[in-house]
């Protein structure tokens, strides 16, 4: 259950509105149902009482938004962070993506986000609504009499699962209790994958990815991906490519992804969440994660602002290439 | 009408095999419906919808056109076509079906497509009716029927039985072969389950959906809608949208220096993207409120205008569920169509 | 489309023997771009480079391609060839079929089909080549010398003479290093001071020399013709511009009992010192970790009786920022600890020494005053054994000493037993050796007079143990060439120490960002055309840092390094490597990981105005190359995601296009 | 180098300053090693993109080898040290992914080491022929 209200959000963003805080919000937009959520700019006191959201499925990371919006809008933008949106905004930041002036982040806890299509599987297609109830979600289907009660831990998002913090590591307020860094277990399916032999892990990529088709809402919902032309859109990059033509391309596109955004990726989950093939593209990020973690010390980006990322780092005892599969060979 | 038990399915679908290649729905790993090549093995999946339409049949997401091999100075031309054998495609949906009348449209009409149309003249279409719609169907607003679904052959599931009805000659041919494993029937059950249908259909949260307010003619009336902007607002231009549309058709045409010579093909773009029929003088749509506002006016103006009022949606509703920011196109029609839809 | 000539070398038969040339030349020839080629016995020669100079006015050539040795070897040869014709010297590329084909590769079918992929891919590559010009960037006119023993003063000197100012930064309280510390010199046995103690009275006057004494490098930035060096002058706790070398302080100081390191600690030095009598500068020191007035404010002694108020106890270490345009390293060595050889005794018996401290035990100004004495009883030691090479010339796998051979040793050694019988002829010498190396002028002939005039004896062999018994070392050895072992009751045994570079060359390599090789020598730009240089460009190499030498060798690699720096300062401008980063501000997004990566800070960011492509305008911050600074490693174009930062003359689409020809 | 009638594509990335030098040191010094390697020069060998090695997969290379100067010893200071980095992360992804780890490799050469280039070039060629054709990251389009 979410700690605070749509009312608390509504109100504190009315009133830094009203009193020239901010010029607008970055909110969630209540959809066609009661679970397509959207990220919008609310400017008025009016827009926001009338669609302004908050609830299970307020899942879309706003950091990102902050490049494009604060270079659109004059004056400082109002955004809603959960914490594991915080810390993307610092990765951004670092990065000197957008100017921190240019906005006031309100820091909300997050109980963890529903995965509608988890629901689906649960409750059938056919949903005409679906209503909190404590830990519980009220489904109603057009195909039920009664509505089907589905506790909200059973459905939540992956990356909610593997939750790793509770706690904001940005912001200029905070609204609700502060949470804590959470000892998740996110790396256990990256373990697995690593205990499997060469051929079982060629064949689960393989598989996964074959599925792929390249629609880019990966990178594009990315908050690590913010360069101004990907190099895969970039026909002067000489690795430009628009389809996953062959399993080559597949691996390429996802290999150099997920190369580029390591060591910055905060391990938000969105790529997983917008994926329509539902590949676990969060596998291919944590490995990195992971990588980092035990090859050069715990790392988490965006937990400090301004923090040196270890791939643009390096310490003379740094273990060798051919190292790598030693130690985890001996580790097994 | 011809019918058969559940059972004998995949007697049926062994047989069809012997003749053609047979894809249909069956659960992957992710647990979501995808198109497959039959096997002994497989099962027809329950889901009401694949991810990827099966427009990828017709016009696959990457296409080899022609090739070119290089040695030294010297260029060959090679023709990559090859000839296609006859294939079927089994459990369409209604809106899957009408989705091909969309794409004949563009690439049976002058400039014809051949490669296109040599799929589609191979490809036998076995349709099926949808007793159990989603939330995010609405393809009763363009008309169609999921009760009546069209193709070669239309096919109703009941709790233990298949029936069949062919639709074409092609469908007729290929039911005939399958004749010793169906037997002749009344239309009954079909008949009571289209009504369930439509009763379903009636329930539906998106049954009131209309194009109430758009359609032919409505440019100048559109264009410039003051919404256009704030439904833009959140779209990331990624090309989910458009590469899970079954009616979607733009592609671009790509070489691929292989280094032993180059592969000319096409591959599915998307209005999204912002190198989106680029030319040497740029992009003509220069934010992403202008691609945005070109996928919904394409399908919904430009598409009827030079279609006698057809419309290129065939509301499967795979959009609405797998847009990564939840913009899509029933809250577009809604915002800036007629009044009625409110 | 790029108008490409390609010119295959035969090399003699270098190439020739094992790569079909007119082969190569036939299939690059109908290489896309390619509109002439051919080949040639030597393209290097004369007569070759007219061929190309021709073909590029013939055929209006845009790019070459060569296909011989390595463009380690010939690039800037056929670069100038281009140059003088007319065509942009960085539209030269060389396909490497000598070293990297036809020397490796037997076989002639093997070889030629090799080098034609290899000059494919050098034709791929120039393709997509684009002319570069360098740019130009002053040069500061001072030279900087890291260290200041023989090898700085003379290098010193020689600048300074040709009219340049120099720096020599001295870690030691006084320059001159370790050839102070030595008696005489082989082999003309003349006195060490003698004629080393002039040379420093030179640099001290030397109107354009400045010594930074007790002093250490801490930072190097910039580049040749721009370093900005900053020094540390460690306090000494006297100032230097008001002292005079009395040594007043250094006898009243109650301090007694410090080892005196210039004596190797065979002797004991005050707390106040000045290490010898011709120190340069002549000025005291205070050593703070044996001065008890800086460790507790107990005492005073020295201040009190320094009649020119030269002692400051307050006194901190201080940092001098200063630019210059050529740095020399001439760090020096040491000898190596005697640690890992407990085999010899020298950490249990005080007659088991070295054979610097027999220097020093030998020299008038030492801690015997010239006479030789043994350390433990100071009674004259009858038998002599000195052992060579302990150290030097191990094997690898023994896990101690040095792998190479220290080269001065046999001279040294030659020279301590032909004196030691000279003064003392009832003293019986022996000498083990492994090999007596004595390459150099009147070398052999020295160490012949020592074994024929002065009946040293020579053992071939080595030394296994020598053990303390009594007040008698006991030798053993193996005489090789008879065969026998060998008991000898010795009074003094003299250890041939291997040298090795100074603990502090490490580190500086480090901030020059200058090479090493595993010994912890300066690598050379070029082993034999290019010895005095250093591979980055500014830094050059003088002394025993570079490899074992003696002093006459320092002296002329001295000299050597200063005519280079001579040459290096006499320019008003340097001409910059063309290829360095660039980034694309288009694609740039500021976000800093190319700065992070770059080993020389030469990527700085600045806000820019950008033009939308909804025709508003945003400014952004995007990174821009300081092309004087970059030195072309390419760490930013890797660390860029976005691919905005590119590498000139090594541009990724240029790699990959060798790789997409290679892999054909 | 052939095994079972299967001659492997090696591609070597050299940094200029050393590994380059080295490998024109075993070729002053006449020291054999497998024609199937094929050397491409960069100034560092931190200028390697991972995308550099992708492509010479992709292309038809069933090994990728990137020398480099031995740590501490980059002509550049630190390159190599950022090289070390990149590729224990792209390796152990590739590895991930289940593309044969014998298959890439990181070695340190020195101008110096002549021998030891022209035996790990040696070595590494027969690994790789050991393994057969890269299937796992290869692109049939190029093979055509």
């Amino acid at each position: 259950m979410q700690t605070v209200t749509r009312e608390q959000l509504i109100n504190k963003a009315v009133a830094l509105l009203a009193d020239g805080t901010v010029k607008c919000v970055l909110g969630w937009k209540k959809g066609e149902f009661d679970y397509d959520v959207t990220p919008a700019v609310f400017e008025t006191e009016e827009e926001i009482r009338a669609d302004f959201v908050w609830n299970d499925f307020c899942g879309a990371n706003f950091s990102k938004y902050l490049v494009a919006k604060t270079r659109q809008f004059d004056g400082k933008i109002l955004v809603f962070l959960k914490p594991c949106d915080t810390y993307s905004f610092n990765q951004l930041l670092t990065e000197h993506r957008f100017d921190r002036d240019k906005v006031y982040a309100v820091g909300i806890p997050c109980a963890g986000m529903a995965d509608i299509s988890k629901i689906k599987e649960i409750c059938g297609d056919g949903i005409s609504s679906i209503e909190a109830d404590g830990d519980y979600l009220s489904v109603t289907t057009i195909y039920d009499d009664q509505p089907i009660k589905v506790e909200i831990k059973e459905v939540l998002a992956e990356r909610c699962l593997n939750c790793k913090s509770k706690k904001h590591v940005a912001y200029d307020e905070l609204l609700g209790e502060e949470g804590d860094v959470i000892d998740s277990n996110r790396f256990d399916e990256v373990a697995q994958l690593e205990a499997m032999t060469p051929d079982e892990r060629f064949a689960f990529w393989q598989k996964e990815l074959s599925r792929c088709i390249r629609c880019n809402a990966c990178r594009d919902v990315c908050p690590a991906c913010t360069c101004e032309k990907c190099v895969f859109d970039n026909p002067n990059s000489g690795v430009e490519n628009k389809s996953p033509a062959n399993s080559f391309e597949e691996k390429m596109f996802h290999i150099i992804r997920a190369f580029h955004v390591a060591g910055r990726c905060t391990d938000c989950g969105e790529c997983s969440r917008v994926c329509p093939q539902h590949i676990p593209l969060h596998l291919l990020n944590r490995k990195f994660i992971k990588d980092i973690n035990e090859f050069y010390g715990e790392y988490q980006a965006g937990a400090q602002e301004g923090s040196r990322a270890p791939v643009v780092d390096y310490t003379t005892e740094d273990l060798e290439p051919g190292e790598v599969f030693d130690r985890r060979d001996t580790n097994a | 009408m011809r019918k058969c038990s559940l059972d004998s399915l995949n007697a049926i679908f062994t047989r069809i095999n012997q003749f053609a290649k047979l894809y249909l729905p069956v659960n992957g790993n992710d647990g979501k419906a995808a198109y497959t090549e039959w096997q002994e093995g497989l099962e027809w999946s329950n889901a009401l919808n694949t991810t990827k339409s099966p427009k990828d049949f017709f016009f696959p997401q990457t296409e080899d056109l022609m090739a070119f091999r290089t040695s030294g100075k010297n260029i060959e031309i090679i023709d990559t076509r090859k000839e296609s054998e006859d294939f079927v495609v089994f459990g369409v949906r209604a809106c899957d079906v009408k989705s091909f009348e969309v794409l004949d449209n563009v690439f049976l009409k002058e400039p014809y497509d051949s490669y296109y149309a040599n799929r589609r003249e191979h490809g036998i279409i076995i349709s099926v009716a949808c007793t159990r719609p989603a939330d995010t169907c609405f393809c009763k607003t363009f008309g169609i029927d999921p009760a009546k679904p069209q193709g070669d052959i239309s096919v109703w599931k009941t709790a233990n039985e298949l029936y069949w009805q062919s639709n074409t000659d092609r469908g007729a041919a290929l039911l005939d072969k399958i004749a010793d494993l169906t037997e002749e029937c009344g239309t009954e059950a079909v008949e009571e389950q289209q009504q369930q249908i439509n009763k379903i259909m009636a329930k539906l949260p998106l049954a009131n959906l209309t194009t109430d307010g758009w359609g032919a003619g409505k440019t100048q009336e559109l264009f410039d809608h003051p919404k256009w902007a704030e439904l833009s607002e959140a779209c990331l231009g990624c090309g989910t949208c458009t590469f899970v549309c079954p009616t979607c058709q733009c592609y671009d045409i790509k070489d691929f220096n292989s280094g032993k010579g180059v592969i000319r093909f096409r591959c599915w773009d998307s209005c999204m993207y912002s190198d989106f029929t680029k030319m040497s003088a740029g992009q003509p749509r220069l934010t992403q409120k202008e691609r945005f506002r070109q996928r919904f006016m394409h399908k919904l103006v430009y598409y009827p205008e030079n279609n006698n009022g057809m419309f290129s949606c065939v509301g499967c509703g795979r959009c609405l569920a797998k847009c990564p920011i939840s913009m899509n196109i029933a809250k577009v029609m809604k915002t800036i169509g007629g009044k009625d839809n409110d | 489309m790029q108008r490409i000539g390609v010119f295959v070398c035969w090399c003699g038969s270098n190439i020739a023997g094992t790569v079909d040339v007119h082969a190569v030349a036939e299939a690059l020839k109908s290489e896309p771009g390619v509109v002439f080629s051919t080949d040639y016995q030597y393209m290097c020669s004369q007569a070759g480079q007219d061929i190309i100079k021709n073909a590029i006015a013939e055929h209006k050539l845009t790019g070459i391609v060569v296909c011989s040795c390595s463009p380690r070897m010939h690039e800037a040869t056929f670069r100038k060839t281009a140059a003088a014709a007319g065509l942009n010297p960085y539209m030269v590329e060389i396909a490497n079929i000598r070293e990297q084909c036809s020397w490796v590769h037997k076989d002639m079918a093997i070889g030629t089909e090799k080098a034609i992929i290899l000059g494919k891919a050098a034709v791929a590559k120039v393709n997509l080549n684009a002319p570069l010009t360098p740019g130009q960037t002053p040069v500061t006119k001072r030279a900087l010398v890291i260290g200041g023993g023989i090898a700085g003063i003379q290098t010193a000197l020689d600048i300074a003479d040709a009219g340049f100012p120099v720096d020599i930064v001295e870690k030691k309280p006084t320059i001159g290093g370790k050839m102070s510390q030595l008696d005489k010199t082989f082999p003309t046995l003349d006195c060490a001071a003698c004629i080393l103690t002039p040379k420093m009275v030179d640099v001290a006057q030397h109107e354009n020399i400045r010594i930074f004494s007790y002093s250490e490098v801490t930072d190097v930035k910039g580049f040749v013709g721009n370093f900005d060096v900053t020094i540390k002058k460690n306090a000494r706790y006297v100032k230097e511009d008001v002292c005079t070398g009395c040594g007043l302080c250094t006898e009243k100081c109650p301090m007694k009992k410090v080892p005196n390191e210039f004596n190797l600690g065979m002797d004991n030095r005050r707390a106040v010192y000045i290490p010898f009598a011709q120190a340069v500068p002549k000025v005291a020191t205070i050593d703070p970790n044996a001065c008890n007035m800086i460790k507790n404010g107990k005492c005073g002694l020295c201040a009190k009786v320094c009649t020119v108020g030269a002692i400051d106890y307050t006194q901190k270490d201080e940092f001098i920022q200063e630019k210059y345009g050529a740095i020399v390293v001439a760090t020096g060595f040491n000898p190596i600890s005697m640690d890992k050889f407990d085999e010899f005794a020298y950490s249990q018996s005080k007659d088991v020494i070295t054979s610097l401290e027999f220097e020093r035990l030998t020299n008038a100004a030492g801690p015997t005053a010239g006479k030789l004495l043994r350390p433990s009883d100071g009674k004259h030691p009858r038998t002599i054994v000195f052992v060579q090479c302990v150290g030097s010339r191990c094997d690898a796998k023994a896990e101690k000493g040095k792998e190479y051979c220290s080269k001065i040793c046999c001279m040294y050694t030659a020279k301590h037993a032909m004196l030691v019988r000279d003064k003392y002829p009832d003293t019986e010498v022996y000498v083990f050796y492994i090999d007596v190396r004595t390459p150099g002028k009147n070398f052999d002939e020295f160490y012949r007079r020592a074994v024929e005039e002065y009946g040293v004896h020579y053992v071939k062999g080595m030394v296994g143990k020598v053990v303390p018994e009594g007040d008698v070392l006991k030798v053993q050895a193996s005489d090789l060439l008879s065969n026998k072992q060998l008991h000898i009751d010795a009074d003094l045994v003299v250890l041939a120490a291997a040298i090795e570079p100074d603990k502090s060359a490490r580190p500086l390599a480090t901030m020059l960002t200058a090479s090493m090789d595993t010994n912890d020598f300066f690598t050379e730009a070029h082993p034999k055309l290019r010895p005095v240089e250093s591979p980055t460009a500014g830094v050059f190499l003088s002394g025993a840092c570079q490899g074992p030498k003696d002093i006459p060798e320092t002296v002329s690699q001295a000299g050597a390094a200063a005519s280079k720096v001579i040459g290096l300062l006499a320019k008003d401008k340097l001409t910059g490597n063309p290829c360095i980063a660039h980034s694309d501000e288009l694609m740039c997004n500021g976000c800093s990981a190319c700065e992070k990566v770059c080993p020389y800070g030469a990527i700085t960011y600045v806000d820019k105005e950008f033009r939308m492509p909804d025709r508003t305008t945003v400014i952004r911050r995007v990174a821009s190359v300081n092309p004087a600074v970059c030195q072309g490693c390419g760490a930013c174009t890797v660390a860029c995601p976005s691919g905005a930062m590119d590498l000139r003359g090594f541009s990724s689409q240029q790699i990959m296009a060798e790789v997409d020809a290679i892999c054909k | 180098m052939q095994v079972n009638g299967y001659k492997p594509l090696i591609v070597a990335f050299c940094c200029n300053w050393c590994s380059y030098a080295g490998a024109d040191l075993a070729g002053n010094n006449r020291l054999n090693y497998p024609a199937d390697v094929k050397i491409i020069r960069v100034p560092c060998s931190c200028r390697v993109n991972p995308m550099f090695v992708l492509r010479a997969f992709q292309r038809g290379a069933d090994g990728v080898i990137i020398c480099g100067c031995h740590p501490g010893d980059c002509h550049y200071t630190s390159g190599n040290y950022y090289t070390r980095r990149r590729m224990a992360l792209l390796f152990s992804m590739l590895d991930y992914l289940g593309i044969e780890r014998e298959r890439t490799r990181v070695e340190w050469v020195s101008a110096a080491e002549g021998a030891k280039f022209a035996a790990t070039m040696n070595e590494f060629t027969e690994t790789v022929a050991a393994l057969g054709e890269n299937k796992r990251l290869e692109d049939l389009r190029c093979k055509q």
